[in-house]
């Protein structure tokens, strides 16, 4: 699967190609704060959001900055809306067995709280299998835009252009730093 | 009412039986009713990620269940403007979760909850949360525009009349159909910043492309893909809480206005949610699911209140308390309603003190799955 | 739909048939509890039973002598197994509109408290539409036995005769006296 | 693992950054695992009544997860003795809730997940709650035998070495089916108290059928359509608390035993669940979900205790309590361990005591969906 990330881009349309590299590589949850006026960090949000209610753990909101793999505020799960591939019998950059990996993927910049070094992460789906309702769905949303920067948009089945687009997990994978 | 029927039969023979008080209950027929209680409604779809989605329906007043209509995986609706026809867009997979996929646009008549008949689309339909932008029908009523993601952007083009696919239009970087409302063309946001207007010709298979260039800034402010459409054109609200309006009047989409929601407002209020903005034409307002705190990656958060923007005004001209919507609607008309699906799986009716710009919940049901999307019928 | 029953019944297999019959019109949870031994009646048993978490109501258990149709422990309903169409748009004894009637269907005996009166219930499944998981789902098992004797048998999709086989939801209809 | 490896490497070249403390981490390769961790497994099936289900694979001892494979509506499964091939019989609809449908049945190699084959039966499988007598192998590993309802009872046998159907058995008026311990032979249970063995042709493609009469009593004390195997055949609880052991071994079924498991016990106990009986060869002990309370229609309702019998002593010799449990399976061969399935819906692992006859839970895991029927493997 070595050039996926490549391969990705080269599927997309030029102008989503280009608005996805800048945005990537600039767009940081610091610049938008400052933009977004009053700053309230560290607020009361944690939203329970409107995913599988059979897992009251399965909520997101707020900013990922944690170090486990498992939960939703794990660091890389900046922008990763989905249910936790780690959690599904996969790893943090692997399928599970007997999925299928996506051909495309989305990508996000978190923030790594070890280093303070700032990685582009891609969020990969990982397809043909039964959604994992077995593991949490998470949902965040940093540098996350609507479709007309497709390759940050996350309420999207990323699976769409495999074989097989039955979503069943995500993935994020460290393509390399985004600086 | 049959029920009633049933026990007033009983009740009428009472006391005619000797052994006991009352004669046997008499047996009944089984079979289906022909159609839902008349009446305006509201219609959510319920999306699956992963098997059938629905179209349930429910009393606009009361909220009563009055019965579903089914769909596929990914889905998302679109109920005529009279309430009578729906639409849902979704993906059927031969094996589920794997498998030979089809893009399948359901047609429902909403009286008897029937599937009156289906189109097979390309194989590319959007497989996405039920985004209002995703599924459009054009002014006039004879084309569905339905959005394509392989992750390149196109239209797929219906002809009603036809039952099948007129053409595929791509647009390339650009997302979400908004309808002119007038004729059969359909603007599109644009990763540049721009909106782009398609026009279709007659029979619906060929388009012609006109851009708007620097409509918004989509590194700085984007706007969001969930608009409202007013009298002076499609109304955008973008992440940092503007709003943009784009008018399509002459077949080239420009800015016309744009104003702050929250300029001299405390609290880093931002917009939020999924279908975020409804407007009323009736009321002449336009709400918003706003949240406190915005930071970079809240604008799917569930709201704190929802704001009446007066678009004339261009100001804000009431906020009030709304905790916990992702999407938002207004009853059709003048009725002072909204109703607001919930990120605890649920719908909720708001009555609306226009006097005090107050909201009193005045009903409220749980649902299942993903319920994102919702309209309400006259 | 007239005459739904008799035709569930021509399609039964003859051993199936004829003890369905039997049954039907013979056992009763007083004769159950006769032979089980020591008799608790009204104990502590409420379980919550394996179903769509997303709605706590949707229990069972225990024995249906309630009046109201919209609910779990309604006296028609002391042998179902689904969810109710009263909840779904439709009622006792009809579907909801645009679903499919099944043409088959299982029975049961249940005690109305109103006249004390024992009557026959057919339980037909409503077919062709999404499960409807906006109704309660209810579990009632008066009566009901293994699928060795078919017509009692409550844990198989009796939309399995129809031309669309998808579960929507169950109608409780009233056949007869069981006397 | 992975993961470790990750740090490992971010870790040995800390400090040889001279602007930061420590090198960016290492780039990563996407890819798909090629394989399950080895070891022991509980496999469960976790039912849908509207899309996909799926079978769920879990390591043994620690319930840790190691993925799922996908499955259909109404469905059940199997594994086989040596816990590396599964199988689903389950029901795929066109339009998920509506159009035309298939029976399925999928062949799963469990290291590798994967759905190696299907074979599609003739459209009448069974589409119940997961009852393992639903699905079952021959005892030579040559053929499938799946229960067909239309309502009319029958079995296809799946000759899997073709990968197709042999034959369709008529079964009317009998339930489930229970393979002989040798061969490709199979009984199953009937309606008028009776069981029925098939003996099947070398080929699969015929049978003959031989009665054993008046094993039970369908109405004064129905069985339970789940039963065990043990030394002495095909061990059945009653609704009252009975148990019937009934011997395939010469052809001809017929009783051999029969106890009660309540005689002289207060409390009104009686066996309840789906699942809810399951034999230990290891431990020589069947053990039955049990509850209080017994009524005309609790025989599906969660148990208070797990009682440990003793087939030879036709006696109980242990209860523990265990509330809440709808099914249960035993760890093969002789490790002292059993899993059941709750009603709220996850997997408890209990670690037995067999001097005390007492339990203890050594782990829990949530599930989705109806989770109905556990198989481990050694």
């Amino acid at each position: 699967m070595t050039g996926f990330f490549d391969t990705m881009l080269a599927r997309l349309d030029r102008l989503t190609e280009t608005g996805a590299r800048r945005v990537a590589q600039t767009s940081g949850r610091r610049s938008f704060l400052a933009k977004a006026g009053t700053l309230i960090l560290g607020g009361a949000l944690a939203p329970m959001l409107p995913f599988d209610k059979s897992h009251a753990t399965g909520t997101g909101g707020g900013v990922a900055t944690g170090s486990d793999p498992l939960q939703c505020d794990y660091w890389r799960y900046c922008s990763l809306d989905g249910t936790l591939c780690t959690q599904c019998g996969g790893s943090l950059s692997m399928c599970p067995p007997g999925s299928e990996a996506s051909t495309v993927s989305w990508v996000g910049t978190c923030r790594n709280p070890d280093d303070t070094r700032d990685y582009l992460i891609s969020y990969n789906d990982c397809c043909g299998k039964t959604f994992c309702g077995n593991a949490t769905f998470c949902n965040f949303n940093e540098g996350e835009k609507p479709g007309y920067r497709m390759a940050l948009h996350n309420d999207i089945n990323w699976c769409m252009a495999n074989t097989s687009v039955g979503y069943h997990c995500t993935v994020a994978v460290l393509v390399g730093l985004a600086e | 009412m049959f029920l009633r029927s049933i026990f007033a039969v009983a009740a009428s023979v009472a006391l005619s039986a000797p052994a006991l008080a009352q004669d046997p209950l008499p047996p009944e027929t089984f079979g289906v009713m022909s159609a839902i209680a008349p009446g305006p409604n509201v219609i959510v779809y319920q999306e699956s990620l992963s098997g059938p989605g629905s179209l349930v329906v429910l009393g606009a007043d009361d909220l009563a269940m009055k019965g579903t209509m089914p769909s596929g995986s990914f889905g998302t609706m679109l109920v005529d403007p009279a309430g009578k026809v729906a639409y849902s867009l979704s993906t059927f997979l031969k094996r589920y979760a794997y498998g030979p996929m089809e893009t399948v646009l359901q047609i429902y008549d909403v009286d008897t909850l029937t599937v009156k008949s289906e189109v097979i689309l390309p194989p590319k339909g959007v497989m996405a949360l039920s985004y209002a932008a995703l599924l459009q029908q054009s002014a006039d009523g004879k084309f569905i525009f339905a959005q394509n993601a392989t992750p390149a952007s196109s239209v797929t083009v219906v002809d009603l009349a036809a039952g099948a696919v007129a053409q595929e239009i791509p647009t390339p970087g650009c997302w979400g159909i908004y309808p002119a409302t007038t004729g059969s063309s359909f603007s599109t946001i644009c990763g540049d910043g721009s909106l782009m207007t398609y026009a279709l010709s007659a029979d619906g298979k060929t388009a012609t492309e006109t851009v708007g260039l620097d409509i918004f800034d989509p590194d700085a402010d984007p706007v969001f893909a969930t608009t409202a459409r007013s009298e002076a054109g499609i109304v955008m609200v973008t992440f940092l809480g503007n709003v943009i309006i784009a008018s399509d009047a002459d077949g080239t989409p420009k800015k016309v206005d744009s104003f702050s929601l929250t300029e001299g407002v405390e609290g880093g209020w931002v917009p939020g949610g999924y279908n975020l903005v409804t407007y009323s034409s009736g009321l002449k307002l336009l709400f918003v699911l706003m949240h406190s705190g915005g930071y970079d990656g809240s604008h799917k958060n569930p709201s704190e209140e929802v704001w009446a923007v007066d678009l004339a005004k261009k100001a804000v001209v009431g906020r009030m308390p709304l905790a916990g919507a992702l999407s938002i609607t207004a009853a059709p008309g003048d009725k002072p309603v909204l109703y607001t699906l919930m990120a605890d799986i649920k719908l909720v009716r708001h009555e609306l003190d226009l006097a005090a710009y107050a909201t009193k919940v005045a009903g409220e049901l749980p649902l299942v799955d993903l319920p994102f999307l919702a309209t309400a019928t006259p």
